[in-house]
């Protein structure tokens, strides 16, 4: 059985037949077509599917999908504008803090998570932001310097 | 995908739904039931969900706090007059998944940290359908997967200032799952310990009291001397099992040693 | 904080270049930040199948009876798939370049051999309809005892893993069960030696954990070709693997990957391709067979578990007469790459030391647990935890320092390693220099002075087999342990008697190693076995 | 209760790539009709930084700017063959064969170039940012572009290379073990500091102070980020991961990352690394791989600085609080070594 399921998606509206109990993971991957969220155990345990929904970080693989109707859905797709990347994706690259980039998405997200409700955060904080999200390749010290990075970068554009 | 998906504005309505479905599980933060899904658990035929508002319930009183099974570790953490729960409540996994864990699901939770807190709380938990309207959380955790009813709310009285104490001992930092957790409510009465409440998480199947040391607290002082009786007897009781986190034996071993830090203020939160 | 020591070695550098040694950004970084990297999934595919497999519940059962008619009319259900259907049910990977026999099938026929072998295959229009299918297979199963441990494998009367090695070992040049090393006399080493130290090393089973799982799609393209979108870390590997079990042509099969989701060793057992592909071919779709996170963690063939031996005769003025090591490689159920991480294994010892005598056994042993294969290192660095805990425990046998220790033994250019190969282009003891120096963990002058160009600071006699053991100038003598001087030092390995607090260069030898060494050689053996209950 | 430190040391040497069957790869490398060039493999970018180390060899080769090479991975099509990623191979089998197909390619490139400038190809020389000009006379010079033009247009040549790297089977004596393993070996030391909770067992890496020896650092980064994660896991190796917590026995496995251990943003230390560059002689500009050796000095080292701590030695991985506790119990309590 098909549900019909409308949400915004990176400030577009999208609309989409999606499997009864379809997690929202499947639905932006297969219905909608946004493949830039990555699933690496569809269990809530790795963090690779991380959006934002309603602005808050939620693990994708364990949102029932019907439950985002009418809802904000971010993913990393939406994360650049136009031509310009994101303060985060500028400090992911300078620091070198993907290897082979499965998680980055999922990293992104979880950051961007943060530094929406704290835009100068500790070295705790950002530990704290990115607790749920595993990286194999990268040993997360330089995940956790680009974060402290976007994060010094934001407060020279407000300044 | 062959689940259906069953809303409810009224709570009452879900109860019944749950209780007359074959195969039906309500939906909660999604942690527990959404990865069951995933996993296409045949047990697993039917969502059953509530929209009900009162869910998402916080009344906090001078005297007593009510939580609704709905309500977020988020949102409890975004709650000041909840700051004595944010310890526990930031245990709980990462961000995202505060985002989704429920103050209900966590009764259900194999790891409930929140729980554990709960029990020494003396928290009672309402509950909707299946008859029984009230019961103790100690009750509750002892039948709950047989319990058919629905929880709809948690309340209890609010502890004393810094009464509560709540740690994790987990390997993976800063959110692993816990090899176990400790939680006491220690209220002091010219000087000595009143009516101590202690709680372990993953000790057992279930969050569960630590009554022996709960009696051997009874009337000491809150110092090495005051707590060595309590410290013997901590392991009294539980049957923490092997998984793959850790032995059922090295539970044992740092139990009694956690504890004491846990007592003597001696834990980083 | 990396710093590059230039100059170090500078003499045999030319560092005018322009491009390379720059730190240039990653070509592919872009497409990681911005979520358009296309891994092997990133691809959308109208009328997409799914195929899971059922696994075996035993470790080692016959199977007496499968009943798959339910699961072939649940909903969604398109196809089942049986050992009968995989053309070539018998593989092993390393056929590719003829070493080692045909030994596991990718559906198991008669016999599984660890729990969570592949059985059979449900193809539906969903993973979920493939995993609810899966439920509605009865297997009926007679069990067979079992064998866990690689030192119970090869008692006599042990199970038998597999027909194809009945002695639960693998066959080395048609001829030994083991990897032979021989170099000298051990024998005659541990006669000369002041102390022998025999110890036991036990390596964990490792998971890859690769945050991207196991996966392919191989989907029908024109003129009968398919083209499988992969995870693999070796494209022409997995490739000729699954033309091979699928009885077709290389040419057929169109492989596109080359972005991986890591690997470290777990994407080269080609473990879903021929499948996906023959599920292609019977259904005419495009299917996707992709392992989930708990098959990956419990059945995605794991790094294996080594158990390693090693005797070592030591002098105490800090020369390793003779080493000898005898490993023991856990493969499980079947060879994939094992059988050479052994010999990878027994090229590697006795380690980047110069030892004259050198004697090592490696077994690639079987036995009924998933099927262990590369990861980062197999072979070398379960040996390395083996060689390097030694090494300290030789150190404090007789009271030398740790560093001091490995750099008077540590192999210098000209050196004959155990594998009868010239040592060259060596900096072992470079970087432990450096090392000392960033730690501030002081070693003495004459061994800051070593290198690890030819002679290196000690001179040796002879070269082979037949070479006498090194002696060390000017810091040790054949007479007495080497001069030392008292560190202030915060608990580095220390060792296992007081140092006298700063000797005079005059100084008499140190005190004896610990109780019994003064009675001819005193053996140590492992104190913790820690076997649990 | 008492935490004790202490530090230990290891030293490794890594052999480079395999000894089995053969070891070979192959590279593609041609030019657009506008000068840009294309490198063409089989081999796989897995995280490591396949597509990033052949393109700069690539680019240092053929004397063009990085910018105008780029790397195409893992198309059975159109990539000839390679071994694959694994063995710590990649960077020197691969790179070499790239560095010999940009060598063809280059030579056609100045062959088209000297007769676009009518001098001799010898006495030609490229700058680096995409001209080629004459020795010693750099105003009579060429764009790249303007050579590719010309070879494609007027003189019919393909601006392109094939290059094949391979380290033939070494025979194994049956008997001895003689064999040639690996052509060249990275090394490195390391020292692990670390912290035990002698009540608990619980092991903390407090800092790691290490060198490596790669050959050469083709690019100090990607270098940085193998050392980094690398030594990450070897920790993560040597403290927590099993999927087997009882082994030999095979109950009571993960199925997931939280029951899988692994050590979390939170349970990093400093890391201190120095990098050495001896040239391999047969190494692309002296590289080797260091994609699996940067784990391996960690678990010894942690093994030996948990003994410098507390006295205990702990032989089987990973090296759980709960064999610590058990080993602290069978001693009667913990011993540092420098009390000893």
């Amino acid at each position: 059985m098909k549900t019909p399921i409308q949400f915004r998606l990176n400030g577009e509206e999208v609309a989409a037949f999606a499997d009864s109990g379809a997690n929202l993971l499947d639905v932006l991957r297969e219905s909608v077509g946004d493949l830039s969220v990555k699933g690496g155990c569809w269990q809530g345990t790795c963090g690779s599917c991380t959006v934002l929904i309603d602005g808050a970080p939620r693990l994708s693989c364990l949102t029932l999908a019907e439950s985002c109707a009418n809802k904000s859905v971010e993913t990393v797709a939406g994360l650049r504008r136009g031509a310009d990347l994101h303060p985060l994706q500028i400090a992911f690259m300078d620091r070198f803090a993907a290897q082979c980039g499965y998680c980055t998405p999922g990293m992104l997200m979880a950051a961007k998570a943060l530094l929406n409700r704290n835009p100068n955060p500790s070295r705790e904080d950002v530990i704290e932001a990115i607790a749920g999200n595993i990286c194999r390749c990268t040993g997360y010290e330089p995940i956790i310097q680009a974060v402290l990075d976007a994060a010094r970068s934001g407060e020279r554009r407000r300044a | 995908m062959t689940v259906n998906v069953k809303t409810f504005p009224r709570l009452a309505d879900a109860a019944s739904a749950l209780s007359s479905e074959r195969g039906a599980r309500y939906l909660a933060g999604g942690t527990l039931v959404m990865r069951a899904v995933n996993e296409a658990d045949p047990a697993i035929e039917t969502i059953v969900r509530s929209t009900d508002p009162s869910l998402l319930h916080i009344a906090v009183s001078s005297g007593r706090v009510e939580l609704g099974a709905g309500v977020t570790m988020a949102a409890v953490l975004a709650e000041r007059d909840l700051a004595f729960l944010h310890p526990v409540a930031r245990a709980v996994g990462s961000p995202a998944i505060r985002e989704a864990a429920t103050v209900g699901g966590n009764l259900f939770s194999p790891r409930g940290d929140f729980a554990t807190v709960l029990l020494v709380l003396d928290a009672t938990v309402m509950l909707v359908g299946g008859g029984q309207r009230e019961l103790p959380l100690d009750d509750f955790l002892a039948r709950r997967e047989r319990s058919s009813a629905l929880v709809s709310s948690i309340a209890f009285r609010r502890p004393a200032a810094d009464a509560l104490r709540f740690a994790k001992v987990t390997r993976v930092h800063p959110r692993g799952m816990s090899v176990l957790s400790i939680a006491a409510q220690l209220p002091i009465a010219s000087g000595k310990i009143a009516g101590a409440r202690i709680a372990y998480n993953g000790m057992d199947h279930r969050p569960v009291r630590a009554k022996a040391a709960e009696r051997a607290l009874e009337n000491h002082t809150l110092d090495a001397a005051g707590i060595a009786s309590a410290l013997s007897v901590a392991t009294d009781g539980t049957s923490p099992v092997d998984d793959a986190i850790a032995s059922a034996w090295w539970r044992r071993e740092i139990l009694p040693i956690y504890l004491r830090r846990l007592l003597l203020g001696a834990v980083r939160q | 904080m990396l710093e590059l020591r230039k100059e170090i070695f500078a003499d045999e550098r030319d560092d005018n270049l322009k491009e390379v040694g720059q730190p240039t950004q990653r070509q592919d970084m872009l497409g990681h930040v911005t979520g358009t990297s296309a891994y092997y999934d990133d691809h959308r595919l109208a009328g997409l199948l799914h195929l899971k497999v059922l696994r075996s519940l035993h470790a080692h059962a016959r199977i007496r009876s499968i009943d798959d008619s339910a699961a072939a009319r649940a909903p969604g259900v398109k196809r089942i798939i049986r050992a009968a259907d995989v053309p070539v049910n018998l593989n092993t990977l390393l056929s590719l370049i003829q070493f080692g026999k045909d030994d596991e099938p990718s559906l198991a026929t008669d016999v599984v051999r660890y729990k969570g072998e592949p059985i059979l295959g449900v193809v539906a229009t969903s993973e979920h309809a493939a995993r609810q299918a899966l439920d509605l297979v009865r297997v009926s199963y007679d069990p067979l005892p079992a064998v866990f441990d690689v030192e119970e494998a090869l008692k006599p009367g042990a199970p038998s893993v597999n027909a194809i090695y009945p002695k639960n070992t693998f066959e080395y040049y048609d001829k030994y069960d083991h990897q032979k090393l021989r170099f000298g006399d051990v024998e005659a080493g541990f006669a000369q030696a002041d102390l022998l130290v025999e110890e036991r090393y036990q390596m964990s089973p490792i998971e890859h954990a690769p945050v991207e799982t196991n996966g392919s799609i191989a989907v029908p393209d024109t003129n009968g070709r398919f083209v499988v979108y992969t995870s693999t870390q070796a494209l022409f590997f997995s490739l000729d693997t699954a033309a091979k079990i699928n009885a077709m042509p290389s040419n057929q099969l169109h492989f596109i990957g080359g972005t991986v989701g890591g690997g470290f060793g777990g994407k080269v057992d080609t473990l879903t391709e021929p499948l996906a592909i023959l599920a292609a071919r019977l259904t005419g779709a495009p299917v996707r067979y992709r392992l989930s996170r708990h098959e990956e963690m419990q059945f995605g063939s794991p790094r294996g578990a080594e158990r390693i031996y090693i005797k070592d005769g030591v002098m105490r003025d800090g020369r390793i007469l003779a080493r000898e090591v005898r490993a023991y490689f856990d493969s499980g159920a079947y060879t994939r790459l094992s059988s050479y991480a052994a010999v990878k294994c027994a090229a590697h010892i006795p380690g980047p030391y110069t030892i004259p005598n050198v004697h090592a056994d490696v077994f690639c042993v079987f036995t009924n647990r998933t099927p262990s294969t590369a990861m980062r290192g197999f072979g070398v660095t379960a040996l390395d935890f083996a060689l390097e805990c030694q090494m300290d425990k030789l150190a404090v046998a007789i009271g030398m320092d740790p560093i001091e220790f490995r750099i008077l033994n540590a192999y210098r250019d000209g050196d004959m390693k155990a594998h009868r190969r010239e040592a060259k282009n060596c900096a072992l003891i470079e970087c432990a220099q450096v090392a000392a120096e960033k730690a501030n963990w002081p070693i003495r002058e004459e061994f800051r002075r070593m290198s690890s160009r030819q002679g290196g600071g000690v001179t040796r006699t002879g070269g082979g087999a037949d070479r006498t053991p090194a002696r060390v100038t000017p810091a040790a003598t054949t007479t007495g342990p080497p001069q030392r001087v008292a560190y202030e030092r915060p608990a580095a390995a220390a060792p296992a008697h007081p140092p006298p607090p700063a000797p005079p260069r005059s100084a008499p030898p140190a005190a004896p190693a610990p109780a019994g060494s003064t009675h001819g050689a005193p053996r140590f053996s492992s104190v913790f076995g820690t076997r649990r209950r | 209760m008492a935490k004790h430190r202490g530090r230990g040391v290891a030293t490794i040497n890594y052999p480079i790539g395999m000894n089995l069957g053969g070891d070979p790869s192959q590279a593609l490398v041609h030019s657009n009709p506008t000068g840009k060039f294309s490198v063409a493999l089989s081999s796989i970018d897995l995280g490591q930084g396949m597509k990033s180390v052949t393109r700069q060899i690539c680019a240092e080769t053929l004397g063009v700017p990085v910018e105008d090479v780029y790397v195409d991975t893992a198309d059975s099509d159109t990539g000839p063959h390679c071994m694959g990623s694994f063995a710590s191979r990649g960077t020197h089998r691969v790179g070499n064969a790239v560095m010999a197909a940009a060598r063809e390619a280059r030579a056609v490139m100045m062959e088209a170039a000297a007769e676009e400038l009518e001098v001799d190809p010898g006495d030609l020389e490229t700058d680096g940012r995409g001209s080629i000009r004459v020795k010693g006379a750099p105003h009579r010079s060429i764009s790249v572009r303007d050579v590719a033009i010309a070879a494609q247009f007027r003189q019919g040549r393909t601006i392109s290379g094939r290059g094949i790297f391979l380290v033939p089977l070494s025979d194994v004596d049956p008997e001895t073990g003689e064999m040639s393993p690996a052509t060249c070996y990275a090394h490195a030391c390391l020292i692990a500091e670390v912290e035990v909770d002698d009540e608990t067992g619980e092991v903390t890496v407090l800092k790691m102070t290490s060198a490596y020896e790669v050959g050469r650092a083709l690019n100090p980064r990607l270098v940085e980020q193998q050392l980094v994660g690398g030594s990450w896991m070897g920790a993560s190796h040597a403290l927590y991961e099993t999927p087997e917590p009882y082994y030999p026995d095979t109950r009571d496995g993960p199925r997931d990352f939280g029951d899988y251990l692994m050590p979390g943003p939170g349970d990093l230390c400093p890391h201190d690394i120095s990098v050495l560059e001896r040239p391999a002689p047969d190494g692309p500009f002296g590289a080797k791989g260091i994609g699996e050796m940067c784990a391996n000095p960690v678990l010894p080292a942690v093994a030996n600085a948990i003994f410098a701590a507390v006295g205990v030695r702990i032989d089987e991985l990973p090296i759980t609080p709960e064999k610590v506790l058990r080993a602290l119990k069978a001693r009667g309590g913990a011993a540092p070594a420098r009390a000893r």
